[in-house]
């Protein structure tokens, strides 16, 4: 599977938060082994996009496809190919770095893979540290290391780089590559410019 | 699925231990809230026997659910429950993990540290096996039906305070058949009824308030 | 433990000026030889009078010889809080951590003569007043200080920064001494089944000499175990800082 | 001054009120704790009058203690405490405030709800009388010495239920004091010296609390 | 005095945080008039200089001068010189845009200069929304918003543009020079590069 073709469809697609309809009428296509990436203003809508993709929203109106197939018939099994990076990190304070990136790779059956998560995003030194002594940019990594353990095809990523030093920037841009190299499929919003070649769409 | 469904418990206990909620912190809690009642009410021990079970529901009841509302508050503000929502376990498996943890960490300990309270209560030790039985029974369906009232407001969206109106009495059926079981015990009527009645109510939360809280978290998620 | 290099270099500075070539290192140094005997001497003295010499009480018979441990371990219990609150408050108010060395070394000492005081007080409960325990002010009291006690150890080991602990505790420990004036009072204040002030009282101490004579033995005994425990725990507990400033000095360098 | 004062007391209470259940949550939690008891004793009234103070005093403790514990912690982890230190008024007034809008909304919500508990348990109107002002003059008490520990515990996640254990053996002489005014009015003795020694221990707290409470906050704020 | 000169000095400073020193002998001088920006990697150390200057950190060692007087000997004082603005945003859910930055603006006295300020960021179409609806962009600039109410002399600003998009961050820029023209202090911390005069530190 993992060398496939991948797509998503959207077809007219409106949604709506509250009671402002955020996103009006998209239609288009993302394809896998290319990068996707939303920008726009502040409150346009970017991160309510990824929570579309990724199945939260509820007042989705119009056609979402994955590989042809309507994401809400099978939402759960759809929903089992999505890594969703959202702005907060799910982080516990009181846990080391290792512990809480652990607990996630348990959740995934990836526990072997730590070491190297880990190494991803130089904080090998830091493993043992309570994550609440973490700078911000730090914990980001921290969130962002998840990504080097995952066998998901979907990435859907909101505002990966926020608060990272370049050095991070450029190791992540590195794993998205690899990632869309195997035919993976990377949704990005953001508002830094990334060096990628991708597909832009303005909200 | 039930190597995920242990270690999301794991995880629970050691987040509850890291954050202090040690199984130590929950006995003195509960120790010294059953011993706050003899001092309001006075040292004679006839009516303090008489009115034991009651405390020691009632401190169990505080104790229990001192940080139950709580319960998914932090999986659901950092993003936790999003993610789990992507995995392959459903929500219902989570909340019942989650449920159990905190049992284990707390009324699990009450039930086992009762009878010590039935003691200083100057409880016949009848009246404490009856006490420990329903505290075995009635502390987890506690835990449970919380967990509903949680799950629900978790949001703290518009409305949260109809809930828990709505939720916290369902405690009480819980109390007073605790209760009640142990006077009949006391009054040598038999107690089988009420004892029936909290493990039926115990399979009824442990079947639906799983089904119930992770409805009340999706509702809360969008 | 000391927390950075920065710190460590100030606080060296402060022990030095405190332990080492200080006047409480050499101060205690020779006080300890003199408190061990007098603790050993007083107590085998007091015991040899209470446990012998002194007459079995009129009503309440042999079991009345548990007040030569019951007593100096309940006042004391009460004399440890009130040292740990004003070594505290001292610390706090003008940050020399000789007081906190003091609080922390003589915390657990205090909750092991509240223990003493419970359990003996308790055992004498029983054949006087017919039950181990019950719920009055003076026993409650003495309850919620051995809580206290459990509270400020608690607190030390809960902050991973010692320093934040230090204050934490002090603060625990100077509020908490509400709670002495109500042990001592708690008798005056309820009726309770529990003996009033009999010796410490202004009108002269209202039991009988043969009693009397050996109990004050006792306490001065005890006393002197205090002294002693409490000098052997402040100097282990200034070596175990310096040990640790070491250590990270240590580890930085490398 | 007095107008910063007034406007975080102004906010405090706006955000209780936003969010809903507080409040409610500790009246709920209060009627279940008190109409428990007649049922593990027993509708005999004389009994419950003679149990009445007590029970009401010790639920008044629990509940409105309940979520004490949380007082600052919003306020340090959103970072608004720190804000707080760069404005003119000290962090005292700043506890003050905060302790004055958690009574508001939880103390005397239970006062004025006394005297209904009262006629619940069957108590007499004098005793119902003194139980009011027993609580008037204790819950702020209670909840000055509970922020103590909250304050002190705001910043670990490890040890948020050490607050019980440091702060509950606080709470007993006012529970003891509270008890005992009225049962002094029931036996037709004088109340006054546990009343004034309740107003005293009030005063001591208002003065004390806050200067402990900010010393805790900074040590906590680093 | 708010036309003076103002100027922050540091000397030898150092700082700790848990048992890592993470500002190691630091001397440098911040005038008035000038921005200022603290760069480095995650970790480096950016924030706990902030925080330094704010008067919070307490393992200091070393001088910090504030128009030639230790912040230190009148710190009361000092801090009320102080805006900082943390890498978190101090700002209730449940309460509106409006009630939020009412707030602040009571505690600093200035309840008048509110709707200038939701102008500002350009938020007076969200005034009356609970402040949880608001997305993460709209939250950093409602936080922002504190900035165009405010009378302090000292401005530290801790990644103040993350996840803001172009325009606001321009609009923030206005303001920041605004300010430096008044001879403020305005010291940042960030990885962004912007537009603005400065002189910059590595960490
Ligand atoms: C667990 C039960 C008990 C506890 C916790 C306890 C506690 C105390 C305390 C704290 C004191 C010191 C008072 C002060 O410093 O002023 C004390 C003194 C004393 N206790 Fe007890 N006690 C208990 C049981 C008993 C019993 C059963 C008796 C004898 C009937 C007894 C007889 C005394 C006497 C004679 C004194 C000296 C009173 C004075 O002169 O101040 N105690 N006890
Ligand atoms: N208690 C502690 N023990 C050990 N290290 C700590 C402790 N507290 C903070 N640190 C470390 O201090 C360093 C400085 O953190 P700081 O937040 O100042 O970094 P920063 O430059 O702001 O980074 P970022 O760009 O990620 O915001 C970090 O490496 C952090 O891990
Ligand atoms: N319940 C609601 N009622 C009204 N508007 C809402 C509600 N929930 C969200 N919104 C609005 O939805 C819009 C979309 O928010 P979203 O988080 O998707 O923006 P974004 O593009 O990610 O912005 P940012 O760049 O700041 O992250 C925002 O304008 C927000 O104010
Ligand atoms: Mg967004
Ligand atoms: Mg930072």
């Amino acid at each position: 599977m993992k060398n496939h073709e991948n797509s998503i469809i959207l077809e007219n697609v409106s949604c709506a938060r509250g009671n402002r309809t955020v996103i009006n009428n998209v239609s288009l296509k993302i394809t896998s082994g290319k990068n996707f990436i939303i920008k726009g203003q502040n409150g346009s809508g970017k991160s309510t996009f990824l929570r579309m993709l990724a199945g939260f929203q509820k007042n989705v109106n119009g056609k979402i496809l994955f590989n042809g197939e309507s994401i809400f018939t099978n939402q759960q099994e759809y929903q089992n190919n999505i890594f969703y990076l959202s702005e907060n990190n799910p982080i516990k304070n009181t846990f080391s770095c290792y512990e809480n990136l652990f607990f996630w790779a348990e959740i995934e059956g990836m526990e072997n893979n730590i070491q190297e998560a880990l190494k991803f995003q130089k904080l090998e030194n830091l493993k043992n540290l309570p994550a609440k002594f973490l700078s911000m940019g730090q914990k980001r990594r921290l969130n962002l290391s998840r990504l080097a353990i995952t066998q998901k095809k979907i990435w859907l990523l909101d505002e990966p780089v926020n608060g990272l030093d370049e050095e991070s920037i450029l190791r992540l841009c590195e794993l998205i590559k690899k990632h869309l190299a195997n035919k993976g499929i990377v949704v990005i919003a953001t508002h830094v410019d990334l060096n990628l070649e991708t597909d832009t769409f303005y909200l | 699925m039930f190597k995920i469904f242990l270690s999301i418990v794991k995880r629970d206990l050691k987040l509850s231990y890291k954050q202090g909620n040690t199984s130590l912190n929950i006995v003195i809690y509960f120790f010294l809230s059953v011993s706050l009642f003899p001092l309001g009410v006075g040292p004679e021990t006839e009516l303090l026997s008489k009115i034991g079970p009651g405390i020691v529901w009632v401190s169990a009841l505080f104790s229990s659910v001192l940080s139950l509302d709580k319960i998914f508050q932090a999986d659901f503000e950092d993003g936790s429950l999003e993610i789990f929502n992507l995995t392959a376990i459903p929500l219902e498996f989570l909340v019942l993990a989650k449920a159990l943890a905190y049992w284990l960490t707390s009324g699990l300990l009450l039930v086992i540290l009762c009878p010590i309270f039935g003691l200083i209560l100057s409880m016949s030790s009848k009246s404490i096996l009856y006490l420990t039985i329903t505290m075995l029974l009635g502390t987890p369906t506690l835990i449970l039906v919380g967990s509903i009232g949680a799950s629900l407001t978790v949001g703290l969206k518009r409305g949260s305070m109809l809930i828990s109106l709505l939720i916290l009495p369902l405690y009480i059926p819980i109390l007073i058949f605790g209760v009640s079981a142990i006077d009949a015990s006391i009054n040598d009527v038999s107690a089988k009824p009420q004892l029936l009645l909290l493990g039926s109510l115990l399979c009824f939360s442990l079947v639906l308030s799983p089904i119930a809280s992770a409805a009340g978290l999706r509702i809360n998620m969008e | 433990m000391l927390e950075n290099r920065l710190d460590i270099r100030n606080y060296m500075k402060k022990l030095h000026k405190l332990a080492n070539p200080g006047k409480f290192y050499r101060l205690s140094e020779k006080i300890l030889p003199w408190s061990n005997l007098l603790a050993i001497s007083l107590c085998a003295l007091g015991l040899y009078l209470g446990l012998f010499i002194a007459p079995p009480d009129y009503q309440q018979g042999e079991s009345v010889r548990i007040i030569y441990v019951h007593v100096p371990a309940a006042t004391l219990a009460s004399f440890v809080y009130a040292i740990m609150a004003v070594a505290s408050a001292i610390s706090f108010i003008w940050k020399n951590p000789l007081g906190n060395f003091i609080a922390k070394s003589a915390a657990p000492i205090g909750a092991v003569f509240t223990i003493i005081a419970i359990i003996t007080g308790a055992l004498w409960g029983k054949p006087t007043w017919g039950t181990w325990w019950i719920w009055d002010a003076r026993l409650t009291s003495v309850l919620i200080l051995f809580f206290l006690y459990l509270g400020y150890i608690a607190i030390w080991q809960v902050f991973e920064d010692q320093n934040k602990a230090a204050k934490a505790a002090a603060i625990i420990a100077i509020v908490g001494a509400i709670n002495l004036p109500i042990i001592r009072f708690s008798v005056d204040w309820w009726n309770t089944l529990h003996q009033g002030a009999s010796i410490i009282r202004l009108d002269g101490p209202s039991i009988h000499q043969d009693i009397l004579i050996p109990l004050i033995f006792m306490w001065l005994g005890f006393l002197s175990y205090l002294i002693s425990l409490l000098i052997i725990r402040i100097q282990s507990e200034i070596t175990l800082q310096k040990i640790r400033a070491i250590q990270i000095l240590i580890s930085e360098q490398k």
